[in-house]
Formats: C-alpha cells, structure tokens, sequence
C-alpha cells in the first residue's frame, strides 16, 4: 500500500485536479510534448498469452504501462485487448476456462505468482466497466463500499470525506450532493459510469484499468468522462480500452495496437497515429480495418 | 379451437371447485360455530358426542392451537431449509465447478422428488426416536411426536425448493455486479454478501415464502410424525398438531356431513387455503417485480 | 376433434354406467377392535369362496352405526362392526331411515386393556384410580365436585408412581371409549356411595359426572386406530394407553397390561369374567342387502364357523376370546335362520 | 491492513465452508435416507418356508361335504395342516404349547396346501412335502431381524417357540427364498402374505386416468394460452390462476374431491378413477406451466415458416410447433405424474384408504395406491410390517426416481437442440 496517496495526500490535492476549476481546457495540457516522454513502467507484461476453453485470445504479448500516464489499448472486435486489461487485475480469474501464461508484474512484483493475493493487487489495481455497474444500494453507499470492506476509514466523518473527496474528484458531487441516499441506479448512464469511477478511486487504487468506459454513453456524458481521465492522469496510472481511434487520440499518452490476440505495435500515441510502423497498424487508424 | 378455450377453463373451474366446495361445508359449519369461535378459540377438542345418550368431548372449535403447532413446524423446517438451501445455492451458483454443480444439483433435486409419505416413516421409525434417545442421554424430555422431528424433516425435504429458486435468484443477478465488487477487492464472500444477495433478495424472499406455502400446507409427514393433541406451546421437544393433521384425522373413515366436527374439517381447509393462496400471491408479485427488474 | 369429443362423452357414459353399477363386494364399517377380526374373516372368505374379499374400513362403532343407519342402497355399507351393542337411539335412527331389519351377530369378548410400555413398571390399578385420573369432575367430599386436580398417578393413589397422568384413549366414536366409560369409568365412580345414590335420583346429573372424560391434555385423544396407540407406547414409556385385549396379545413384546382389581388381562381372566373390564363384541348386518349384495349370507356363515370364532379357530389366534360352547351354537343358529335384532 | 486483509480471507474460507457443509448435510441426509430404508426393506425380499411331510387321506375331504363339486374347495385346509405340525412335535400336548407351535406357519399354509392339490389331486393317500410360509415373527427370528438372544419379553417367539425353530433348521426344514408374494399380492393382515400388487394396480390405476385427463387438458390449455389467446384481463386472469393452483396444498384437493365427486356427483368411494381425477386437477398446472415454456421456446420461425406455406393457425400450432415442443411438453408431463404417484393426501380424503385385498380389476374397484400402502403399513405394528414399508418405499422410490431420470434426460437432450 506503500504507494497509494495516503489520505493526508489525498486532502492535499489542490482544487485544481477536479474537473470543474481544470478549466477550458483540458484537453491542452495533454498535448504538451514533454507529457508523454518516457516514464517508469507501472506494469508490465512478458510473453503473456491467454486461452479460453482451449482457444488461444492472446499471444505472447510484452508490453509496459507508464506509471501517471495514460495508455489506450485498441484494436478491432475480438482482437483481445478487454482480455488483456483483465489480465492486469487478474479479473479473468473468474472465467473458469480461461488459462494465463507468462508474466504481468506490478512495481516489479509478479502478480500471478502463487502468494500474490488477488484480493489486495484488485485493491491497487482498480477497475471500471465498460457498462456502468452500480450496486443496488445509494449512491453514498456504491462509493464507500470499497472504504468499508477494506476498513479504511476510522470514523463515519472521515468516511463523509473520503466518499465526498471520491465523488468530488470524479466530477459528480455538485450534481448527487443533496440526494446522496438515492439509488444508485437512479442517476443517468453517464453519471452512473462517474459513479462508478468514484467508487473505484475511493479504495485509492494505484492503477485505474476502463474497459471501454464511454461505449454506452453518448457524447456529451463521453467528453465530461473524458475530462475526468484527464484530470485523473495525474494521481493515477490509467489503462483504457476503446473502440474510439479519436478517443484514444485525445487522452492517451501511449497507445497498443492489438490484432487477432497479438500486440502489434505500441509507442506514443502520436508516433502511433502518426507514423505507424506495421501495415496492419496503418490500415486499422485508416479506417480500413475494424 | 372451442376444445381448447374449454380446456383452458378447466383450471379456473377447479379454483372455483375448490372455493365453492369449501365455502358452502364451511358456512354450515360456521352455523354451527361462530367464526369468531373458530378463528380466534385457544381449545381445540373437535370430538362431539354423536349419540343425545352419550358424553363426548366439549366440542371445542379453536383453531389458534392448530394455527400455533402448523406455525411452530413451519419455522422449525424454515430454518433448516432456509439457511441450509440458501448455503447450498450460494455454493452451486459462486463457487462450485460446473463438474460438482452439474453433479449435486440433480441429486439435491431428488430430495424434492422423493414422496412425502417416504418423509413421514423416516421421520416417524428414524429421527423422532433418535431425538427422543439423544434428549433423553442429556436428560430432556423429548415428546416421541416432538414438534422438532417433524419440522426437521419437512426441512429437509425443502432444502431443494429454497436451493433451486434462490439459484434462480442468485444466477439472475448480472454479472457486471459481481465484476465491479471483484474489481474493488471485495472477496468472493463480500461479493455475495454485500452485493450478489442484496441484489437477489427479492427472489429469494418470494422463494423463501413459496416454500413457507408448501411447508404448511403439507400433510404427510405432519400426520406419521407429529402429534394429534391440539397443544399451544412453543416448545418444540414437545408434541403439537397441525391444520392438515387435524383435517386427515377428521375426515377419514367419517363419512357423515352433519356434524360440526366432520365440517370443521373444511373451514380448516379453508383457512389453509386463504392462507397459502395469500403467501403464494405475496411470492409471485415479489418474484416477478424483481425479474423485470432486471430485464 | 370431433373424435376427440365422442372418445370424451364415451368415456363419461363409462364412468357414469359404472357408477350406477351394482356393487358385487360387501362394504363393511365399524369398530377399531372388531376391525382385525373382521379382516381376517373377510381376507379367509374372500381367499375360499367364488365372492370378492370384502371392504373393511375402520371407523370406530359410532360411526360405523351411524353409517349403517344412513340407508338402505349401494351407497351405504352393508354390516358395521361395534365392540358394543348397537343402542336404541341408533335402532330408532336406522329405523326412520327405513332399515327394520337389522341381523345382529355376537362374535365374542373382548377386555379392555390399560397398558404400558414394557420399559417401565406395570401398574397396578383399581377402577377408582382409573376414575380420579381421568374424570373431568372428581368429587370433592360429600356431594360436592371439583375439577379434576391430580396431575400425577401418585396424587391419586399413594401407591401409584409419580409420573405424570399421560393416557392416549379413543375417541367418542369408539365402541372401545363406550364401554371403557360404562365399565371402567363408571365403575369407579360407583365406588363412591353417594354418586351410587345419584344414579337413581338424577341420572341425568350421574352421567354426566361418570362418563365425562378430563380435555387438560392427560387424556389423550388418539383416533380410530388401535396400532398407533401401541406404538406410541412403545416410544413413551411414561404413558399409559386403552385399546382392545386383541391389540395386547398381538403385542405382549411391547406393551404389558395393568392389572385392575388385582387381575391381569389374560385369556383365561377375560374368558371367565374375573377381568372387570370386559366386553361383547358384535357385527349388525343389513336383511335389505343380504338379496342384493353377493356373498352376506357366506360371509356370516365364515364367521360364525367353529374354524373361525372357535376355540381353536383362527380368530382366537388374533386375540378373540371365544364365547362358550352353547352361546357359539345359539348364535350360530340366529346366524343361519337370519333372526332379527329385538332390544 | 495485512490483519484484517488476513481475517478477511479467513472469513472467506470460513464462508465457503458453510456452503460446502450445507450442501454436505444435505447429502448426508439424502445418503442417510436411502440407506436406512434399503437397509430395512432388504430383508422383505426374503421369505422364510417350513417344509410340512403331509399324508391326507380322503376321509379329510369328504367328512361333511354334501357337495361333490367343490370338495376340494370347502376342505378343512387349517386343520391339516396343524395336524401335520402335531406330528412333526408329537411332544408338544398341552393347548398352549399347541398353539405356539401353530403360530410358527402362516394361516396362508392351507391356501398354499389348498392350491397344490387343485393342481394335483393325486397327491391325496401319499406322502408328500410341502414348504410352507412360515408366520412373520418366526420369519424375523429367522432372518435375524430380531436377535436370538434377545430377553424372552422383547421377543414375539417364547422358549418353546424358539426350540421349534432350531429344530426345524437342524434338520433343513427351513429355508429362505425370494419373496415373490410380496409382488404378487394383494394386502393382508398377516405380513408374511401381504403385498403390494393391489396398491401397484391402484396407483397405476389412478395414474393413468390421471394422464388421460391431465395431459389432453393441459397441452390444451397452454396452446390456448401461448398461441391463441387475447391478452387480456380474462387470460391475465386464468394465468394468476394456473401458477396459484400450483401452490396449493394437495390435501385441499382432495377436501375438493371429497365435497365434490364423492357427494355431489356420487361417484364411488374409494375408486382409483376419482383419485385419478383429483390427482390429475393437481397435476394439470404442472404440466400447464411446462408445456408453455415449451411451446413458447419453439423460434418464430417455424411459425413463420409454416404461416409461410399457407398453414392455419391450428395447423401451425398441430403439425410444426407441437410435435417440437413434445419433449418439453413431455418433461412436464412426467414430473407431474411422478408427483402424482407419490401423492397420498388427497388420496386419504376420498377414502382410498382401505383395506383392500383383492386386486382391482378397473378403475371403479375400490383399491388403495402405493404411498398409501406405505402409510398403512407404517402404522402396523408388527415388526415385518415395517421391513415392509420399507420395501414398498422403495418399490415406489424406483418409480419416481426413474421417471423424474427420464424427464433429466429428456430435457438434458431437449435443452441441446435448440
């Protein structure tokens, strides 16, 4: 836990990092050059291949995730990069078919070493769906269910604040603030999807892994989530999955192209777009595939 | 096409069968004892005399002593199979292999299947005098009719009913409740704890009361294990008897439609009926408002 | 479907010709003590003679009476067993429903038994114990009642045991329950001079103090059937139960019977009357079926045969105690010449 | 954190070992169930004989028998055979000692003697053995259902008794076979002679008039239902119905059955075609329920197809959705008889709760059913009475379990097609 903010820090975040005082634009200080220049890999993967039932959804990927930047995995249908972000939090545990080989670390630790307990690298290694999930509770309690089950509150204030501060920093609290008891699935997709952003950086994860967060959104809820990543890129390491070539454009810092189960190219995002190296990477940004 | 309207009728005449047939025994029956009496009566003592020249019984009509034992079983049977049921479907469905699940289920399942009248002698020739003996080396007294053997059985006959539909429940709940849980580093028992039966509670609370129906309205193992004196207590070691119990005993052999204590045997019938159709109504509302919940 | 509604009205006309049948097999109704007697004639009959193995349903002689007097047809049961003789409000019943003529059979005796588990101690009771525990009343001196207040045996006797008064009975529908209140209970309660001298002034007020049983829960209510009562004897060793000498001797492993007056339940002991307790048990069969339903007369014959209710017949093997030598010839006689029952 | 994070996963273990010990008990139970009663119906299937030496000599048929027909019929048979027991003990003379050596064979040894002289009557003037039944406490013994050693009070054989029986085994006068009676017979008062023929004719009786009017009625109703009626109040109306007579408790069927077929259409007591009647008002939302969801699991496009090819609705429904919704249909059908044959209560009401010896022949007969038989037994109090039940139990399990097998299998390969 050594590297999650403590809530002392947490509290320190000036006003800034939350969505309403980032101002106009955003979108700007992610074009900065010098954002994306390299940065220590928060996660990585070697020779990592995936199988369900005995059919092979990933082969051999290598592939390393920036620490405080945002990387998109894209890709066509079925080319495997849902299954890959499930691999980083082990979510594919679930799956009973699904078989895993080679290696992902996080901070250099194995994470499918046999002592590696899921239970805590999940704690780190946050998640948000592509469809917005809710627990059938309210909207206070979707955000404090990660505090309470892992005991991170002392006291109900200091549970107040961090839900508050979570739900502030997913840019939602101005528009829940006087119905915080309301069911969670009362609010429209776009704030469930924050929701859901909240409860994940209420457990104050390291890593924030989104599964195509914006794919059932419409446009105006997929800017302000946008936004929000934005902003998030600074506390957080980010992993996002998207069908979107512009979407990923926009937020990543660094992009993996993925087809048929293998990792074909990966790089800055704009060397990507720009100057692809693979033709397959080059016919899918063209529109040509997909 | 006449046929089947026709066929299709059948089964709101048997609703009506069964209504009429027990209104009209019953409203002879009430004319014989006031409602009030029955409903509301603490002593049951239904054997009248049936010469002018003969001392029978009082011919007391209280049903709330048979309500109280009908009630007493049901609970005991309820909290064997409500937790033991719900454990169990919260193993198949979270944690068991498709192997193990495809396995036990079937076999659970043939716990439903078995007659009640196979229950009711294993209840009577094996558990009751099992209870009677283990009561007996720690020095309770144990009824050889105990409230308690036949509660336990019935339990475990609806161990499936309440498995089953709270698997039902359970499956029903979308996955994506369970990944978000997951992905927050809730273990597998939280998830279900605090998300999977919070969301699946409604199914199981229609499912419970199904069950509760069927526990009450059940006979067979009532008649061969539990007892035939109306008894108002709650102890289960002791003998308690119960609305069917009471209707078999009355009814057979007895072929007489004049006396009160042979019609008392349908405003029992009655009562039961009122009473199951209500929980069974209750469980249906529940369990379909909470199926288009998530649909 | 057309066809489908012929195959339909077919198979009513089927249910309704058969309802309107004739009924080739005798029904047979009535006490819990003669049922097993009943049966194995009935099972003997119908295995040696051409006729179907009569229906015996038990249902206690009450209600067996009160079934046999219902009617004269199919619908109604053609003979009903008592372990007591029919009453003269029950002739005047059957008599308004058009059945004069009644052939009553005695069959033989029966004691009534109080017994117990043989894991616990034999009681040893007189009439009047048997009264104090179970009457609704018990006199409270000289003229004067109480409810009945003794919760254990010991209360009523000091030589009693301590256990709580715990005993499973027949109901009012029970020819046992009858005569265990007209020998037994009643008995008892002669045994107090001045409810002795009430007879004759209020009979009323006498029988209803003699006959009434106690409803708080020691006397227990056990249905129609004999068996069970054994059986939850044998679970319960605290309890006592009243059934039929027969039902004793077929379960001498499990239950023993208490003495009264100082005489046990045995053959011998009922046989001569030493038992106090002790009834006659009988069948009444209806002269209007004995034209219409097959096999009554062969059936009667079956009884009332040496190999049946004789000494060495097969009924005494199921625990009846045969009448003597010149009553079995003088019934067996009225058996064959049909003689009509006289009150 | 590493602490509670510790005690989380203990929770977890301790969690997933509730789930696994219910679903154990729950086994236990079921293991424990049909162990304890194969355990005590095992020994029904055995049936103890004494073998008799016999010489009858015509003066045993003739003495008395006006009629020359059936002197074969009307003999004595009780008597020889205690004749032939007297002889094989000449050292028992006193009544009592007499009657305990009688006690020994069943009263159906003259039926048995009886039936093999009709089929050989020349066995009369010679000497011939014959293995009788022997009665059901010297059975017990026999078998060892009850201990030898057990005190003289808790036994049903005395002393005497016993010597007999050792005697007869010393000298191979005693054997075990298969107890084919128990198939083939109807009930009786003696154990030894009981079976459960009649009560397996009555159920199958029940049953069939149960399935002759349940499933037509059924199939029917849910075409109407899923095919050709309006949604409306009236159909919504029927619908509550149907899934609320499911629920209700069998015994209230039968108070139906009682009030109505018994006294007001006066129907016979005690007949397996009213209990087929009551069952099949039971079974009928079961098999409702089942073939709705099969009728409406067919695709469209049958219907379309059919439609298509210029089929009416009733020949749509006939020829193309029907005949693919007939395992479905099918599956119900069986789960629903299977219920139906294990169901005593409504039976007990309407008074098939007899005691019936002969077979019945058809639907009018009086009989009893299977689990009644069960029930009845149950509350014998002989001891071979309940080894009994307990055969009969499992007579009955066979049934249910093969049949709700057939409807797994069934809808096991029915689930695949589509």
């Amino acid at each position: 836990m050594a590297h999650a903010p403590t809530l002392t820090q947490v509290a320190e975040i000036p006003n800034s990092a939350t969505i309403g005082l980032l101002g106009d634009n955003p979108l700007a200080l992610l074009k900065h050059p010098e954002a994306r220049t390299g940065k220590p890999a928060k996660m990585t993967s070697r020779g990592l291949s995936v199988s369900y039932a005995n059919k092979p959804a990933l082969h051999d990927v290598d592939l390393d995730i920036p620490v405080n930047r945002v990387t998109a995995l894209i890709g066509p249908s079925g080319c495997g990069k849902t299954t890959y972000i499930r691999c980083l939090n082990r979510m594919n545990d679930i799956i009973d078919t699904c078989r895993v080989e080679g290696s992902v670390t996080h901070d250099g630790e194995d994470i499918y070493a046999p002592d590696q307990d899921v239970v805590r690298l999940r704690t780190r290694v946050g998640m948000v769906f592509q469809k917005p999930n809710p627990f059938p509770k309210s909207i206070y309690d979707n955000t404090a269910y990660g505090p309470r089950i892992h005991g991170m509150t002392g006291s109900r204030d200091e549970e107040r604040a961090l839900v508050l501060d979570s739900l502030r920093r997913a840019g939602l609290l101005d528009e829940v603030r006087d119905r915080l008891d309301a069911p969670g699935t009362s609010l429209s997709g776009g704030q469930q999807q924050r929701l859901c952003i909240a409860r994940a950086i209420a457990v104050r994860p390291e890593v924030i892994l989104m599964d195509e967060p914006c794919s059932a959104l419409d446009p105006i809820a997929t800017a302000r989530i946008e936004e929000l990543i934005a902003a998030l890129k600074q506390d957080y390491t980010i992993v996002i999955v998207t069908h979107s070539m512009q979407q990923a454009r926009r937020l990543s810092d660094k992009t993996a192209f993925f087809h048929l189960g293998r990792l074909v190219e990966q790089g800055n995002t704009e060397d990507v777009f720009e100057a692809p190296q693979d033709g397959r990477t080059r016919d899918y940004v063209m529109g040509r595939i997909g | 096409m006449a046929c089947l309207i026709a066929a299709s009728t059948i089964s709101i005449l048997t609703t009506v069968g069964i209504v009429l047939s027990l209104i009209v025994e019953s409203f002879q029956f009430f004319r014989m004892v006031p409602v009030s009496d029955f409903l509301f009566g603490l002593h049951w003592s239904p054997q009248t005399a049936i010469r002018a020249d003969q001392v029978g019984a009082s011919g007391a009509f209280g049903a709330i002593p048979l309500l109280a034992g009908t009630l007493l079983i049901s609970a005991i049977a309820l909290s064997v199979s409500g937790p033991v049921g719900l454990l169990a479907a919260i193993y198949l469905a979270e944690y068991a292999s498709p192997r193990f699940r495809s396995l036990v289920k079937p076999m659970l399942e043939i716990l439903a299947g078995i007659p009640t009248v196979v229950y009711g002698f294993f209840a009577a020739i094996v558990i009751a005098p099992l209870l009677r003996q283990g009561g007996e080396s720690i020095g309770l007294e144990v009824s050889s009719e105990s409230a308690l053997a036949a509660g336990l059985v019935m339990g475990a006959m609806t161990i499936p009913f309440v498995s089953s539909l709270s698997d039902d429940a359970i499956t029903a709940v979308p996955d994506s409740l369970r990944e978000a849980a997951l992905g927050l580093g809730s273990t597998r028992s939280e998830t279900i704890v605090r998300v999977i039966l919070r969301a699946a509670l409604p199914g199981i609370a229609g499912g419970l009361l199904l069950t509760a129906s069927r526990v009450i309205g059940e006979t067979m193992i009532v008649v061969m294990a539990a007892g035939l004196t109306a008894n108002l207590t709650i102890n289960p070691l002791e003998a308690v008897t119960t609305v069917t119990v009471q209707i078999v005993t009355l009814l057979t052999g007895d072929q007489e439609f004049d006396s009160a204590k042979t019609l008392s045997a349908f405003a029992l019938g009655l009562l039961l009926f009122t009473v199951t159709l209500t929980l069974n109504v209750a469980a249906l509302k529940i369990v379909k408002t909470y199926r288009e919940q998530y649909q | 479907m057309s066809k489908k509604t012929l195959v339909i009205a077919a198979a009513a006309m089927v249910i309704v010709s058969g309802a309107a049948q004739a009924r080739d097999q005798i029904r047979i109704v009535g006490s819990s003590t003669v049922y097993p007697f009943s049966t194995t004639v009935a099972e003997q009959f119908g295995k040696t003679t051409p006729f179907k193995t009569p229906i015996v349903e038990s249902t206690g002689s009450g209600g067996g009476l009160k079934l046999f007097c219902a009617g004269i047809g199919d619908r109604h049961p053609d003979i009903s067993n008592a372990s007591r003789r029919i009453k003269a409000s029950e002739v005047a019943r059957c008599a308004k429903n058009g059945i004069d003529d009644i052939v009553e059979v005695k069959v033989g005796y029966d004691g009534i038994v109080i017994a117990n588990s043989r894991k616990a101690e034999r009681f040893k009771l007189t009439l009047k114990d048997i009264f104090l525990a179970l009457a609704k009343d018990v006199p409270a001196g000289e003229g004067k009642l109480q409810p009945n207040p003794y919760t254990t045996w010991k209360q009523v006797n000091a030589a009693l045991p301590a256990t709580r008064i715990e005993v499973l009975g027949p109901p009012p529908t029970s020819g046992t329950r009858d005569a265990f209140v007209e020998l037994a209970m009643e008995g008892g309660c002669k045994s107090f001079p001045w409810i002795k001298a009430l007879k004759k002034a209020d009979k009323g007020s006498y029988k209803a103090l003699c006959h009434a049983i106690r409803e708080d829960g020691a006397y227990i209510e056990a249905g129609e059937n004999d068996n069970l009562i054994v059986q939850k004897l044998d679970a319960n060793p605290r309890a006592l139960g009243i059934f039929g000498y027969s039902f004793l001797d077929q379960n001498t492993d499990k239950v023993q019977g208490s003495t009264i007056g100082g005489e046990a339940p045995t053959f011998e002991n009922i046989a001569d009357g030493r038992y106090p307790v002790s009834r006659p048990l009988f069948f009444y069969v209806k002269k209007a079926h004995i034209d219409t339903i097959p096999g009554i007369r062969e059936y009667m014959a079956e009884f009332a045969s040496e190999k049946a209710w004789g000494r060495d017949g097969y009924l005494a093997d199921k625990g009846l105690i045969p009448m003597s030598d010149a009553e079995r010839a003088d019934w067996n006689a009225k058996v064959s010449a049909l003689v009509n029952l006289t009150m | 954190m590493e602490a509670r994070l510790k005690n989380r996963h203990r929770a977890e273990r301790r969690f997933r070992l509730f789930g696994g010990l219910a679903i154990f008990t729950s086994l236990i139970f079921l293991g424990a169930l049909f162990a304890i009663i194969i355990q005590t119906g095992a020994g029904a299937f055995k049936q103890t004989r004494i073998a008799l030496d016999m010489h009858l000599s015509p003066a045993d048929f003739n003495a008395g028998q006006a009629v020359e027909g059936d002197w074969l019929e009307r003999a004595d048979y009780q008597a020889m055979i205690k004749r032939a027991l007297r002889q094989a003990f000449p050292e028992l003379r006193s009544r009592r000692e007499k009657r305990s050596l009688y006690r020994m064979v069943s009263s159906g040894a003259a039926f048995q003697l009886r039936k093999k002289l009709r089929g050989d009557p020349g066995l009369i003037g010679t000497d011939f053995r014959i293995w009788v039944l022997a009665s059901d406490d010297a059975d017990m013994v026999f078998k060892g259902a009850v201990p030898r050693d057990a005190p003289v009070a808790h036994r049903r054989l005395d002393d005497r008794q016993m010597s007999v029986l050792e005697a007869l085994e010393d000298t191979g006068r005693l054997r075990s076979q298969f107890n084919w009676t128990f198939f083939s017979a109807g009930d009786s008062r003696e154990p030894e002679l009981a079976g459960i023929a009649g009560a397996a004719l009555g159920s199958l009786f029940s049953v069939l008039v149960c399935l002759a009017l349940a499933f037509p009625l059924g199939v029917m109703t849910a075409v109407y239902l899923e095919e050709f009626a309006p949604k409306n109040r009236w159909t919504g109306f029927i619908e509550v119905n149907i899934s609320n007579l499911a629920a209700v408790p069998s015994i209230v069927f039968g108070l139906l059955g009682l009030a109505m077929f018994l006294n007001i259409f006066g129907l016979p007591r005690s007949a397996p075609l009213v209990g087929g009647m009551v069952l099949a008002l039971m079974t009928l939302p079961t098999i409702i329920i089942a073939s709705r969801a099969a009728i409406k699991s067919v695709p469209p496009s049958v219907r379309e197809a059919a439609f298509a090819l210029g089929a009416s609705p009733v020949q749509a429904v006939f020829h193309h959705i029907l005949p693919l919704a007939m395992p479905g249909v099918l599956t119900g059908t069986i789960i629903g008889t299977a219920q139906a044959l294990g169901e005593t209560a409504p039976l007990l009401m309407i008074g098939m709760v007899a005691f019936v010896v002969d077979l019945p022949t058809n639907i009018l007969d009086p009989a009893t059913a299977l689990p009644v038989q069960v029930f009845l037994w149950a509350d014998s109090p002989e001891r071979a009475f309940q080894e009994r039940t307990a055969a009969a139990i499992l007579v009955l399990l066979v049934f249910t379990c093969l049949m709700n097998l057939t409807a797994a299998l069934l809808r096991k390969k029915y689930e695949l097609k589509w």
